[in-house]
């Protein structure tokens, strides 16, 4: 085993950069003012928190009052989905969204469903993670209050057609958001190109810290305030503001996006040696998601015979870490909702792993996941009910207990 | 969240492996999240004498199968078929409470395999089951 | 003008502390993983937060399962208010406040009433600004959900009879909330001698940053979760965890109450000299809230014939921060709502300033504050319509643009 | 928030005070937050020859209306009569929009004190106000 731990869960979270840790700490205790007060070391506060959010409005293409903080890529989601959903409730009352969204969407629809008497309509994809714009069209009737597109899975790292579909939006004039947690430093983030009403951003999938976020609202979308109190954020989001991690995170994102042309084709490079030295030297191994239209970072496997679980707390020890959608653990069990919409079942669909790569890592990094991986899978496959030497799955009725 | 025997028991695996005509048979399923065990038993006088298994699921799961068999083996059928998923959790040195249904998949797996014995033998252990 | 800024609005928001800073640091970049995720640094993330939700437990008398961690004290009093009556809206449509609430409460509890069907009463304050507890009990309806009373008031720093009360609503079966956060370092939190089901806390208010918060729930309040999607602190608030923030309030809250009992009584005699010495030096300054059932860090007052931005601003310029309730600004204009519900109108309630005290602050500061408020008083007042030399104040009927 | 011109005007406001038999005097209030400007003018040949006033209400209220004040002093009634609140706010730098309505007072105290001084007198400029 190595010394060095590597990472490879960068979709899950990132470590703050230290350029990020170094802009945040005078916001904590020497230009600590609350950016509502008069006196010079709130002028200070209300200063920095008006020039994050021009960074970040410049970054989207974006106009700065078009741009709130919020505390969470989660809770960018809600006030997108929640806002605009309950300010629109006497006229419309259907939600279009996709079987793939992360459950800060998912759930936030399901109790939009149970408590306050919407339709949802979740979108199948194709065996890719596609959604197909055609049937955003055909979902849409006189009652659509708003459809909700993820711009890239975070499980499988399929890139959606966002433009395509929020232009279908916007013919039917219903307000269009997208969660773009995975996206900064990957994908362009132009709201305008993009066409997109709303956008959610969580600064720690891009080297700012874990606890705070965007929601891009175009001018003229009405929301209902989630969070009410003081007259922050516009009257949209009230709160204290969170000074340091909204300098952090505005810093993050000029870094992350001055970067991404030159960053993209190299971590694709990482992810395609990755990916084809996975589906080589693993038997059966199932590359998911789409090839092609993939995030740069992002390698997501399923392997016939295992449990996810298994194999990541197995890498782990070995120094690496990744991550897999199959966590069976309190309030979410069995397979991922995303890999059983895109046609995998239990128990193929249990067997998942994720690699997402960052900016640390190298092709160093890689070739040490190539050799330790086949491993790993091979020792839990010995073990498996599912997996014999054949190299075939067995699945067979079950006694249930 | 895993004591340091989960881990050991997850990382070397006792008795893994299966046997070609077992005495006692069970295949059990955790409803919910699919973990499967398949348990093999040998059984002379009365004693397993030998066990084995293979598992398919988390680190808990694999861990509380290799906990089960050593436990039971070299047991008497009436020691054995007392098995409690309390008991394999105990023996790990305690499972987090989302994962306590692995103790549970088990211990059930001794149990079905245990009676599965019985039935073919009619032994009168079965009648605890 | 002298070198050092004196800070004298600690309740608006406080520095934080280098050992809250100290604390933090490990978990931006060393220790930064998903508490969610399986391997090392995810675990250490997780073991972080169980412990910062013991140390907050341990506290205020809790268990730690009874601890959610939200984005600020707004959150919390959102997610207690929300939280409850949405629950309950099929069997309860009465929320039971008081007219002094914060706007995180007050707000809240307007948008319920306009979007939501709840009726909402605002009970009122006698001149000290203390609610009275029969008050609470004739109030008290079939319907009613949610009694929401504030422990501590932050614009007059008047402590509100809390266990009184919730013993009243204990006896109706009714959920009790209060927003103490004022109150940490200063107050007792034990929530069983409270009697309290909810409570909520805001770092930024005992050294710990802005952008940090806890709601306490009492086991068996239901509530409705207002933000949803992964199932972080247990399905009660979604999105990734803040650690650093979390770990930090822990250390913050721990250091605030251990200290509690040493500097109360010094933050009294602060607050006693600052009250006699400007009451004595300056003519017709009132007090504003009660003089014995108030804050050991809180003098608040008003100046009739001035207007409280100007004291605020001019006292900035003489290196003192402090704060006015009076701010005329977007959202927020005329008098503020407490003191208008003290009995205080324009134009005597529009001269307030509130000077609250922190660890740092010494009897030089307070002196120099003596020295330097009078001055300020007297030249605002010497250009006011509303103070002739007599010392009395003019009021005449005026014509509005 | 502020520009240095306008902290000037708040810290070292001109021509406070009153005049005891003004010729032109007006007390507007701005509605909503309720700040207050009394405004004196003393008038001979035509001209502001003297301008006081007194005012209640935050920094950007008192600079507006010293601000005001210095433009008309020593301007004849027609030139004071055009007076406009963007003109007292690009003087002062420019105003944040929460405090335009300060601007606003100050130019309208003008314009009600010149009317006061007109109705009085039955001047001509009236007719522009
Ligand atoms: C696609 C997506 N949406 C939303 C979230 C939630 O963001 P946060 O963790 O900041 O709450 C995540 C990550 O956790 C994500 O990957
Ligand atoms: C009494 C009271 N409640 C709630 C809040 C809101 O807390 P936060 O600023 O963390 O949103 C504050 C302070 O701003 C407060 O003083």
């Amino acid at each position: 085993m190595a010394n060095t731990f590597l990472y490879f869960d960068h979709s899950a979270t990132t470590a703050t950069d230290p350029r990020v840790i170094e802009a945040m700490l005078p916001y904590f205790n020497t230009l600590y003012g609350n950016p509502s007060s008069l006196y010079s070391v709130g002028a200070e506060a209300r200063k920095a928190l008006e020039k994050a959010r021009a960074t970040i409005a410049e970054v989207l293409g974006a106009r700065p009052n078009e741009i709130i903080f919020t505390s969470c890529g989660t809770e960018s989601d809600n006030l997108a989905l929640r806002g605009t959903t309950l300010a629109a409730r006497c006229t419309g009352n259907h939600i279009i969204t996709t079987a793939i969204e992360h459950h800060a969407v998912s759930n936030t629809c399901v109790q939009l469903e149970r408590e306050f008497g919407f339709q949802v309509t979740y979108l199948p994809v194709d065996p890719d993670g596609l959604v197909d714009p055609d049937a955003v069209g055909r979902a849409i009737t006189p009652h659509t209050a708003l459809i909700s597109i993820m711009y890239a899975n975070n499980e499988v790292g399929t890139i959606e057609p966002i433009a395509e579909i929020s232009r279908i939006a916007r013919r039917h004039g219903i307000p269009f958001h997208t969660d773009a947690v995975q996206a900064p430093g990957l994908l362009p983030l132009n709201v305008d190109e993009l066409a997109v009403d709303m956008l959610s951003i969580s600064g720690h999938k891009f080297y700012a810290p874990k606890g705070i976020g965007i929601l891009y609202v175009r001018q003229g979308t009405r929301l209902l305030p989630t969070q009410t109190g003081g007259g922050q954020e516009r009257g949209m989001r009230a709160g204290t503001e969170n000074i340091p991690y909204i300098v952090g995170m505005a810093r993050a994102l000029e870094l992350a996006d001055s970067t991404r042309l030159s960053e993209v084709p190299r971590l694709s490079r990482l992810r395609d040696r990755l990916i084809s030295g996975i589906v080589e030297s693993i038997p059966d191994a199932i590359l998911t998601g789409s090839r092609n239209q993939r995030l740069a970072s992002h390698a997501s496997f399923v392997f016939p015979g295992v449990e996810g679980e298994a194999v990541v707390l197995k890498l782990s020890m070995l120094g690496i870490g990744a991550s897999s959608g199959s966590a069976c653990s309190s309030g979410d069990e069995g397979p991922s909702h995303v890999l059983s919409a895109m046609g995998l079942q239990h128990p193929v669909a249990r067997g998942s792993l994720r690699l997402t790569l960052g900016r640390e890592n190298t092709e160093q990094d890689v070739d040490r996941v190539l050799k330790e991986l086949p491993g790993v899978i091979a020792s839990l496959r010995a073990m498996s009910p599912f997996y014999n030497a054949e190299g075939t799955i067995a699945v067979q009725p079950v006694k249930s207990l | 969240m895993y004591t340091e025997k989960l881990i050991d028991h997850f990382t070397n695996p006792r008795n893994i492996g299966t046997l070609p005509n077992p005495d006692g048979y069970a295949r059990v399923s955790s409803p919910g999240c699919g973990d499967i065990m398949e348990l093999f038993l040998q059984i002379a006088d009365n004693k397993i004498v030998d066990v084995k298994y293979r598992a398919f699921g988390c680190a808990a799961a694999i861990a509380s199968s290799s906990m089960a068999s050593e436990m039971i083996k070299g047991r008497t059928l009436e020691e054995a078929a007392g098995l409690t998923d309390e008991q394999v959790a105990a023996e790990l040195g305690g499972l987090p409470d989302v994962k306590f249904h692995c103790a549970v998949m088990a211990a059930s797996a001794v149990n079905a395999a245990l009676k599965n014995y019985c039935e073919k033998h009619h032994a009168p252990v079965c009648a605890a089951l």
